[in-house]
C-alpha cells in the first residue's frame, strides 16, 4: 500500500491557509471589533484608566465652590457640563452628574457592569440552552416532550415581562441581573439547538460513536456539543445585544443593578430629568454607549450569522 | 391531518398550563402583596380580612386549584390593586396597545419595506449599507433613549406634539361608536411613541423584504418574466413585490402580538395607558391576578397564533405532518 | 400655617361671600343625657349665593388610581382626597380644622366615651336624589371592611337609630379615639355610603361607577390612568366651582413636568427633585413647599448590644455628620427645612422641631468623629446596609457621601416599593443583621400619638425601638382619659426619643406641587387650597376655581 | 473450522409504524424477515440486495444497534442480547463498523487522532503515550504519516477519510468489522485502493468482514461467500465463485445482469428486473419476489420456498429448484 505524500500536501495547506486567513481578516468587520475591543479594554482596565472613582465626588477646588456655591468649601460641584461647554473644565472631561461624581469615570466602570451583565448572563443562558437543547433533541421522548414543552412555555413568555417578573422575586443586584439574563434567555438556545441535534443524531458519526458503545453523556460532550456550537456563536452573539438592552430597560425600570453602581441604564435613569433641564450630557453619553454597545454586538452578529450559518442567513 | 391538528392542539394546551403554573409560582415567590397594600402599622385584623378576601391564606395548592378552575370558568380574579375583575381592566386597555402596536406595525413598514426593497435591489450598495444601518440603529438604541430624546426635542423643545399618554378619546365597551372614533382621533399623541416603537421592529421588517426580495428576485419565474421582455420597474413593483410580501404579511401578526408585548418601556415613558404599563404597574404593585392576567392573555394569544400557524404550514406543506 | 388659613380664609369670607355656619338652635339642641366630652368641632362654611361650576381642572397624581379608592367601604388608609370628590363624611378634616362639621350639624361624645351621637343636616340627599338618613350611617357603619373595621366592630355594642337624622352609638367600653376614626381619615367608616344604590349595583359596579352625596358626580374612570368627575350643582355646602375634575395618574416627574409646560395638566404633584429648579424658574408656575413630614433614620438592630448603633454616641454621630443645609440645597433647590423631630409641625401635639420645643440639629463632622472615637471606632466601620424610602436613591447616595466622610461606610439597598413596605411591615425581622440604618417618612393623620404608638413603642408595627422608659410612659397615656395629660406624656415621650438619638430626623420633606395659570386665584393665593393641616394633597374640591 | 464467529439463527426484525397517540399499532414492517448465516474467522461473507430490501437492519442487528424481534445471534458462541455489563462493552469492542458516507461518519469538530483513538479510549485502559503509539501503528497501517493525527477531518478527501475510517475500526482489535457498503460513495478509481486495503489488512489481522453492498461486483472481490437478500430474507448464499459461475435465483440473476460481468466474453442468461421492490409492510404472499419475476409458477404465489442446500455451501430459496 503506497504512503500518500500527505507532506507535500501540506506545506501547499500552509500557504492556503495563509492566504485564506488573509481573507478572513480582509472579509472581518473591523470597525464592530476594534468598538468592542476599545470598550472591552476600557472595562477591563478602568480602575485604572478612569480619572476618578466611581462612587465618589469630584472634590472641587476653592474657585469652583466659589463660582457655584459662593462659598469657599463645599463637598462637591454637581451638575458640571462637559470640558468644552461653558463652566467645564478638563479634569471631568464629559462633566459630572448630579451627585458630583465624574461622568467619563462612571462611564468607564459602567461599560464594566454592561459587559459582565451581558456576556455572562448570555453565556449562563447559552450553557443552559445549549445542554437542554442536546438532551432533548439526543435523548428524544421524554426528554424530548417535557424540555421543548418547557421552552415552549418560556418563549411565550416575553422576555422583558419576564425578566421584570423574575427580578422582583429577589432583590437587585449585578449577579442576579446575570442570572435574570440566564433564566430568560436559555429558550431560545434550546429551541435551535434541539433541530440542529436532531440532524446530528443521524450523521454517522454518532451512530458509529453509539455502535461502539460511547457513553451517552460522552457522545453528547465529544461529539454533539462541538458540533452545535457555530449554531451557538451566532446565537450568543445576537443575544449580546439583546442582554445589553435589557439590562438597561431592567436598570431604567427600576429593577436592575442597584445605585449607586454605574450601570449605564440607571444612570440614564438617575438624570432622566436632567435631559429636561438641558443637561444632556448626563441622558446622551450613557445612551451613546449603550447604543454603540448593542450596534457593534449586531453588526458582529450579522457578521457571524453569515459566515457561520447559511442556514440563517436569510431569516 | 386530523391527528396532527389534534396533536398540536394538545401541545398548545401543554404549553399554556406550563405557562400558568410558571406564573402562578413566579408571582407568588415576588413577595406579600398585603404588606404594600396594608403599609406599616396597619390593623392585624384588618391585614388578615384582606389576606383572607384574596385568597392568600389558603394553602398554596389550594389556591393553584383555585385559580386554574376559575381561569377555566373565563375568570382571571380581582385587582389587587385596581379593585376590579382583571378582565374587565385588560380589556379596557387592550385597545390603547393594540392601536399603539398598529400605528408603530405601520411606521416599522414605512421605515423596513422601502428601505429593505432598495438594499436588494442594489445589494452590497451604499444603499444597502445605509438601510442596514438605520435599521440595526433602530434595533440597537434602547426604546427610552429614543423615547426620552423625541420628547425633548419635539414634545418640549418645538412643542410639537403631545408627550402624556393618548389623549382623551378611549373605548366605551358599551358604546360601538367610539370602537371606531377611538381609532381616528388623538393621532398626535400616537406620532411619538409609534415612532420609538416601530423604529425597534423595522430592521426585523427590512431583512424579510430584503431575503424575500432577493429569494423572488432569483427565482425561475422572474426570469422568465424578465426573458419576456418586461420592464425592470414593473418586474420588480408587479411581481416581485407582490411575492415577497407575504412573508412580512404572515410574519404581521406575530410581530404586532410581539409589539404589544415589549412595549413596556415605550408605553413606561409616554404614559400610554396600554397593556404594558398595565403590566409595569402591576408588577411594581405585587398585583398577582393582574401579573397573572396580563401575562396569560399575552401567552395565550402567542399561543392561539403558534397553534394557527402550525396548522396553515400543515395544510401548505404535508412533509411538516409527518415530521413530529 | 395655622394662623396664615385663618388670615387666608377670613379674606375669603368677605371676597367670596362664604359666611361661616352660625349656630342655629337647632344645632345646640343636645342628643345625649348626662355630661360631655369637649370636642373641638369646627363649623362648616356654607355658601350664601350657590355660583355656577364652569372650566376644566386637570390634575396630575405620581401613582395609578385604583378604582378601590372610590368606595369607602374598602378604606386601606390611601389617597383619601378621592372620597372628597364623591363623597362626603359626618365630620372630616378641613382647611379650619381636623374635625369640622360636615354632612352633621351637631356631635356629641358622653364624658366617659361610651357613647357618640350625631345629628344629621337638614334634606340631604345622595346625588341620584334619594334621601341621605341615618339608615345609610349605620348601614356604612356595618358594612365596612377596611382599616380598623375589626377594631370598631369589636368596640361597638350597638347602634341607636333615634330618627331620620339622629344617631347615637354605644361602645362596650370608653373609645377615646372614636372621633379621630371616625372624621375620615383614620377610617373609612365616617364617609356615607348609599345603601340603595350599593346594594343594587354590587361592590364590583360601586367602584366601577361610584355615587355618593359629594361635590362631584362620578362621569368615568380608566382603572389606573384617570377619573373624570363633573360638578353636582346640589351639593349642600355650596355649587362647586370647576364644571369637570380629570385626575390623571402620571407616574413619571419628567412627564408632568412636560404636562405642565404644555398645557395637558393644570396642577402636578411631586415636582420635587432634579426638576424642582425648573419649576422655580417658570414664570408660569406657581408652586409651594407644602411640607408633609420629616425624613428620618431608624437603626433596626440598635437594640442588641453587638450593633455599633448601640452606643448612642455613634447615633448621635449619625446625626452629626449629616450636611442638612447642603443635603436641602442639593435636593430640594434649599426650600427643605432642617427639623429635630421626626413628626411633622402639623401634626398635633407634635414638639417643633425647628428650635421651639426641639434644637435644629447641627452638622459637625468632626466632634461625630470624636464621638465615634470615643465609642471604639476611631476609623469608623463599614456598615451593612443604608435602605432608603423609594424611590429617593439620590438622597441616600448623598446622606452616604457625608457618613463616608466620617468613617460610615455602606451600600444603598435599592427596593422597590412592595419590598420595601413588606420589609418594614416585618418589624425588626424586616432587616436582619444590626448594621442596616433605614430611612423613613410617614405623613400620617391622627396626631403624634400614632406616631409613637407605630415607631417609638415596643409593639410598635414598625418599630425598632423598645425602651423601658418609653414603654411605662406609653403604659400611663394608654391608661390615661385625661386629654390634656395624654399631651404632656405624649410629648414627654418624642423628647426622650429625640434625645436618645433612637430616631435621627433630617429635614421637612417638601412635597412640592405646581399650579399653572389657569388656576384661580392668581397669584400666591393659590395656596390656599393646600391649607388644610396635615395633608399632602388639597381637600375639599368644591371650593377649586379656574379660568373658563 | 472451529465454530464460526458470528452466527445469525432465523432472526427477524419488525418496525411498527403507524401507531397514532391513543389507537394501536396499525402495522409491521418485517425488515428482516427470518434470515440465517455464519461468519467465520477471518472469512468474509458479502451480503447483497436493493435498497430495503433489510440490509442494513441486518447490519443493525449485527452491530446490536437494534435487538432482534426473534431469533438469536451468537458471537463467539454467546447469544448477544444475553450480554450485559463488560461482556457487552467486549461485544462493542470487538464488533466495529465501516459506514458508506466518508463526510458524515467523521466528526467534523475532532482531530484525527481523537476520532481514531475513541474507541479505544472508551473500551481500554491505555496511558495517553499508549494511546498515542496505537494511533501511530494505526495511521501506517492504512498508509499515512503519523502526524496526520492533529489534521480534522475536513482536511481529507473522500478516500482518506474512509481509511481512517477503516482504521478507527481497527482500533480496538476488532474481530469482525461491518462494512455497510464501504466504497460506493467512492470514485471509481479509489475503490480498488480501499478493496485492496481491506484485503491486505484481514490477511495480516485475521480480521471477518460482513460486506454489505447492492452491487454483486464489488462484493465478489473480497468476500468468500456471497449471500443475496430480497425483501427480508435470504434468496441465496453460495461460495462467492460458485455464485458467480453459478447463479440460481432469478433474483440473483437480475442482479449480475444488473452489475458488470466480471468477464465480457461470459455469456449469461440476461434477466431484466420490472417494478420497483414492493412495499415491506405489506409483502407479497407466497414468494416474495414473484410479481417480478419472469419464471413465476401458480405455485408461487401460494407457498413460500424454503433455502434449501443444492450443493455443499449453495443454498436457494426458489420454487424451481
Amino acid at each position: 500500500m503506497a504512503t500518500i505524500p500527505i507532506g507535500a500536501d501540506r506545506t501547499l495547506a500552509a500557504v492556503r491557509a495563509a492566504r485564506r486567513g488573509y481573507r478572513v481578516l480582509r472579509g472581518l468587520p473591523i470597525v464592530p471589533l476594534a468598538i468592542l475591543a476599545l470598550l472591552a479594554a476600557v472595562a477591563v482596565l478602568a480602575p485604572v484608566l478612569a480619572p476618578h472613582g466611581k462612587l465618589d465626588p469630584v472634590k472641587p477646588t476653592r474657585e469652583q465652590c466659589l463660582a457655584k456655591y459662593s462659598t469657599p468649601d463645599c463637598p462637591y460641584v454637581d451638575n458640571a457640563p462637559p470640558f468644552w461647554a461653558a463652566g467645564g473644565r478638563l479634569d471631568t472631561p464629559l462633566g459630572t452628574d448630579s451627585l458630583g461624581r465624574d461622568e467619563l469615570s462612571r462611564l468607564m466602570h459602567g461599560a464594566r457592569i454592561s459587559l459582565i451583565v451581558a456576556l455572562t448572563g448570555t453565556l449562563f443562558a447559552g450553557a443552559i440552552g445549549t445542554l437542554l437543547g442536546v438532551l432533548a433533541g439526543y435523548m428524544g421522548r421524554w426528554w424530548d416532550e417535557i424540555i421543548m414543552r418547557i421552552t415552549d412555555a418560556w418563549l411565550t413568555l416575553p422576555s422583558l415581562v419576564f425578566a421584570i417578573l423574575l427580578s422582583s422575586v429577589r432583590e437587585p443586584g449585578l449577579w442576579n441581573v446575570v442570572l435574570i439574563l440566564a433564566l430568560v434567555f436559555w429558550s431560545r438556545y434550546s429551541r435551535a439547538v434541539r433541530g440542529e441535534v436532531l440532524a446530528l443524531r443521524e450523521r454517522d458519526f454518532v451512530k458509529l460513536a453509539e455502535i461502539n458503545g460511547i457513553g451517552k453523556l460522552t457522545i453528547i460532550w465529544r461529539h454533539l456539543i462541538p458540533n452545535v456550537m457555530n449554531t451557538v456563536m451566532v446565537l450568543f452573539s445576537l443575544q449580546v445585544g439583546v442582554a445589553v438592552i435589557i439590562e438597561a430597560s431592567l436598570s431604567f425600570l427600576g429593577f436592575g443593578v442597584p445605585p449607586p453602581e454605574p450601570s449605564w441604564g440607571l444612570m440614564m435613569a438617575q438624570e432622566r430629568e436632567s435631559l429636561m433641564e438641558g443637561r444632556w450630557w448626563l441622558e446622551v453619553f450613557p445612551g451613546a454607549c449603550i447604543t454603540m454597545l448593542v450596534l457593534s454586538a449586531n453588526m458582529l452578529g450579522d457578521w457571524l450569522r453569515v459566515h457561520l450559518d447559511p442556514q440563517l442567513r436569510n431569516r | 391531518m386530523k391527528r396532527y391538528v389534534l396533536v398540536r392542539a394538545l401541545y398548545s394546551v401543554v404549553t399554556l398550563w406550563l405557562l400558568v403554573t410558571i406564573i402562578f409560582g413566579l408571582v407568588r415567590l415576588t413577595g406579600d402583596p398585603v404588606a404594600m397594600k396594608a403599609e406599616a402599622g396597619a390593623d392585624p385584623a384588618y391585614v388578615a380580612q384582606l389576606r383572607h378576601s384574596w385568597g392568600l391564606d389558603q394553602p398554596l395548592h389550594r389556591q393553584y386549584l383555585g385559580f386554574v378552575s376559575r381561569l377555566l370558568r373565563g375568570d382571571f380574579g380581582h385587582s389587587f390593586e385596581k379593585s376590579l375583575p382583571v378582565r374587565d381592566i385588560y380589556f379596557e386597555r387592550l385597545p390603547n396597545s393594540l392601536k399603539l402596536g398598529f400605528a408603530a406595525f405601520l411606521f416599522s413598514l414605512a421605515l423596513g419595506v422601502p428601505f429593505g426593497m432598495l438594499s436588494a435591489l442594489k445589494v452590497n450598495s451604499w444603499w444597502d449599507s445605509a438601510g442596514k444601518m438605520v435599521a440595526l440603529l433602530g434595533l440597537s438604541m434602547p426604546g427610552f433613549f429614543v423615547g426620552l430624546v423625541l420628547i425633548i426635542i419635539f414634545g418640549i423643545q418645538l412643542g410639537w406634539l403631545p408627550v402624556l399618554g393618548k389623549g382623551p378619546s378611549a373605548v366605551v365597551l358599551g358604546e360601538p361608536s367610539t370602537w371606531i372614533t377611538f381609532w381616528f382621533r388623538d393621532w398626535a399623541h400616537l406620532v411619538m411613541p409609534a415612532f420609538a416603537l416601530g423604529w425597534y421592529f423595522s430592521g426585523a421588517m427590512l431583512r424579510i423584504t430584503r431575503s424575500g426580495m432577493l429569494d423572488v428576485l432569483g427565482s425561475d419565474y422572474i426570469k422568465l418574466v424578465r426573458l419576456k421582455g418586461v420592464p425592470e420597474s414593473v418586474v420588480v413593483a408587479k411581481h416581485a413585490l407582490k411575492n415577497s410580501l407575504i412573508p412580512v404579511l404572515t410574519f404581521a401578526g406575530l410581530n404586532l402580538l410581539v409589539m404589544v408585548n415589549v412595549a413596556i418601556v415605550i408605553e413606561v415613558i409616554f404614559n400610554w395607558p396600554g397593556v404594558g404599563q398595565l403590566l409595569y404597574d402591576a408588577l411594581s404593585n405585587r398585583d398577582f391576578p393582574m401579573v397573572q392576567g396580563v401575562v396569560l392573555m399575552s401567552g395565550l394569544l402567542i399561543v392561539v397564533l403558534n397553534f394557527t400557524i402550525d396548522v396553515l404550514y400543515g395544510y401548505v406543506d404535508p412533509r411538516i405532518r409527518l415530521s413530529r | 400655617m395655622v394662623t396664615l388659613a385663618f388670615a387666608i380664609l377670613s379674606a375669603l369670607t368677605l371676597t367670596c361671600g362664604i359666611a361661616w355656619g352660625q349656630s342655629a338652635p337647632s344645632q345646640a339642641r343636645p342628643i345625649l343625657s348626662g355630661p360631655l366630652a369637649k370636642l373641638a368641632i369646627k363649623d362648616a362654611q356654607v355658601a350664601t349665593s350657590r355660583g355656577t361650576p364652569k372650566g376644566t381642572l386637570n390634575i396630575g397624581l405620581h401613582f395609578g388610581i385604583d378604582p378601590g379608592w372610590l368606595d369607602p367601604l374598602g378604606y386601606h388608609g390611601a389617597a383619601l382626597q378621592f372620597y372628597y370628590l364623591v363623597h362626603d363624611a359626618l365630620i372630616k378634616p378641613m382647611p379650619q380644622g381636623e374635625f369640622t362639621y360636615s354632612l352633621a350639624e351637631r356631635a356629641e361624645v358622653s364624658a366617659d366615651f361610651r357613647r357618640a351621637a350625631f345629628r344629621l343636616r337638614p334634606g340631604l340627599r345622595f346625588q341620584d336624589g334619594q334621601l341621605l338618613t341615618t339608615a345609610d350611617v349605620k348601614w356604612t357603619y356595618e358594612n365596612y371592611r377596611g382599616l380598623n373595621f375589626k377594631y370598631l366592630q369589636e368596640k361597638l355594642e350597638h347602634i341607636q337609630v333615634v330618627d331620620d337624622r339622629t344617631i347615637i352609638f354605644h361602645f362596650k367600653e370608653p373609645f377615646l379615639d372614636f372621633l379621630d376614626l371616625y372624621n375620615g381619615s383614620g377610617s373609612g367608616i365616617g364617609w356615607i355610603v348609599p345603601r340603595h344604590y350599593y346594594e343594587r349595583v354590587g361592590k364590583d359596579g360601586f367602584r366601577a361607577r361610584p355615587m355618593g352625596a359629594g361635590p362631584f358626580k362620578f362621569v368615568s374612570q380608566e382603572a389606573g390612568v384617570q377619573v373624570s368627575v363633573e360638578a353636582w350643582d346640589q351639593y349642600w355646602r355650596r355649587a362647586p366651582g370647576v364644571k369637570t375634575i380629570n385626575v390623571k395618574a402620571i407616574r413619571d416627574l419628567a412627564a408632568r413636568m412636560a404636562g405642565l409646560e404644555t398645557g395637558e395638566l393644570d396642577v402636578a404633584y411631586g415636582m420635587t427633585g432634579k426638576l424642582l429648579q425648573r419649576v422655580m424658574a417658570d414664570p408660569k408656575l406657581r408652586w409651594n413647599p407644602n411640607f408633609t413630614a420629616p425624613w428620618h433614620m431608624v437603626f433596626p438592630g440598635y437594640n442588641e448590644p453587638s450593633s455599633p448603633f448601640h452606643d448612642q454616641r455613634v447615633r448621635q454621630a449619625v446625626s452629626l455628620a449629616i450636611n442638612r443645609a447642603f443635603l436641602a440645597k442639593q435636593e430640594t433647590q434649599g426650600i427643605a427645612k432642617p427639623w429635630g423631630n421626626w413628626i411633622s409641625h402639623e401634626t398635633r401635639d407634635a414638639l417643633r422641631g425647628d428650635g421651639t420645643d426641639l434644637p435644629v440639629p447641627p452638622y459637625d463632622p468632626a466632634k461625630a468623629k470624636q464621638l465615634l472615637a470615643a465609642a471604639g471606632y476611631p476609623n469608623g466601620f463599614d456598615f451593612d446596609w443604608y435602605v432608603p424610602f423609594v424611590p429617593y436613591f439620590d438622597m441616600a447616595e448623598r446622606i452616604l457621601n457625608d457618613l463616608r466622610a466620617v468613617g460610615l461606610r455602606s451600600k444603598v439597598q435599592m427596593l422597590d416599593a412592595p419590598a420595601y413596605m413588606a420589609q418594614m411591615s416585618k418589624g425588626r425581622k424586616g432587616f436582619p443583621g444590626n448594621r442596616t440604618i433605614v430611612q423613613r417618612i410617614d405623613p400620617r393623620p391622627g396626631g403624634a400619638k400614632e406616631l409613637i404608638r407605630l415607631y417609638a413603642v415596643c409593639g410598635g408595627q414598625a418599630s425598632y425601638i423598645c425602651e423601658p422608659r418609653i414603654e411605662s410612659l406609653w403604659a400611663k397615656h394608654e391608661a390615661s382619659l385625661d386629654v390634656a395629660e395624654r399631651d404632656r406624656l405624649s410629648r414627654e415621650i418624642q423628647r426622650v426619643v429625640i434625645e436618645g438619638y433612637y430616631l435621627v430626623p433630617i429635614y421637612l420633606q417638601p412635597f412640592v406641587h405646581a399650579v399653572t395659570q389657569k388656576v384661580l386665584p392668581e397669584g400666591e393665593a393659590v395656596h390656599r387650597y393646600w391649607d388644610t393641616q396635615n395633608a399632602p394633597f388639597p381637600w375639599p374640591w368644591e371650593v377649586w376655581e379656574v379660568k373658563g | 473450522m472451529a465454530s464460526p464467529l458470528l452466527e445469525v439463527h432465523d432472526v427477524q426484525k419488525h418496525f411498527p409504524i403507524g401507531g397514532s397517540l391513543f389507537g394501536a399499532k396499525r402495522a409491521l414492517v418485517k425488515a428482516v424477515d427470518g434470515i440465517s448465516f455464519t461468519i467465520d474467522t477471518g472469512e468474509t461473507l458479502g451480503l447483497v440486495g436493493e435498497s430495503g430490501c433489510g440490509k442494513t437492519t441486518t447490519s443493525k442487528l449485527v452491530l446490536a444497534a437494534e435487538t432482534p424481534t426473534a431469533g438469536r445471534i451468537e458471537f463467539e458462541g454467546r447469544d448477544v442480547a444475553q450480554l450485559k455489563g463488560p461482556q457487552r462493552q467486549d461485544y462493542r469492542r470487538k464488533v466495529q463498523v465501516v459506514f458508506q458516507d466518508p463526510y458524515s461518519s467523521l466528526s467534523p469538530r475532532m482531530r484525527v487522532g481523537d476520532i481514531i483513538a475513541e474507541p479505544v479510549r472508551a473500551h481500554e485502559r491505555l496511558s495517553s503515550a499508549d494511546v498515542r503509539a496505537r494511533v501511530t501503528e494505526l495511521l501506517e497501517l492504512v498508509g499515512f504519516r503519523p502526524d496526520v493525527a492533529r489534521l480534522f477531518p475536513h482536511e481529507f478527501s473522500g478516500g482518506q477519510r474512509q481509511r481512517l475510517a477503516i482504521a478507527r475500526a481497527l482500533s480496538t482489535n476488532a474481530r469482525l468489522v461491518v462494512l455497510d457498503e464501504p466504497v460506493s460513495a467512492l470514485d471509481v478509481s479509489i475503490r480498488a485502493h480501499i478493496i485492496a486495503l481491506l484485503e491486505s489488512l484481514q490477511a495480516r489481522l485475521a480480521v471477518s468482514y460482513l460486506f454489505i453492498a447492492h452491487d454483486l461486483a464489488a462484493v465478489a472481490h473480497l468476500s468468500q461467500r456471497t449471500a443475496v437478500m430480497y425483501l427480508g430474507k435470504l434468496v441465496e448464499v453460495a461460495e462467492s465463485l460458485e455464485l458467480c459461475a453459478r447463479p440460481l435465483h432469478p433474483y440473483t440473476k437480475a442482479l449480475y445482469a444488473a452489475s458488470l460481468p466480471s468477464h465480457p466474453d461470459e455469456a449469461r442468461e440476461e434477466i431484466v428486473l420490472a417494478g420497483e421492490v414492493p412495499s415491506a409492510i405489506d409483502p407479497p404472499r407466497g414468494c416474495h419476489f414473484h410479481p417480478r419475476c419472469p419464471f413465476a409458477m401458480p405455485r408461487c404465489l401460494e407457498q413460500e420456498p424454503a433455502l434449501v442446500e443444492l450443493s455443499p455451501g449453495h443454498r436457494v430459496a426458489c420454487h424451481l429448484y
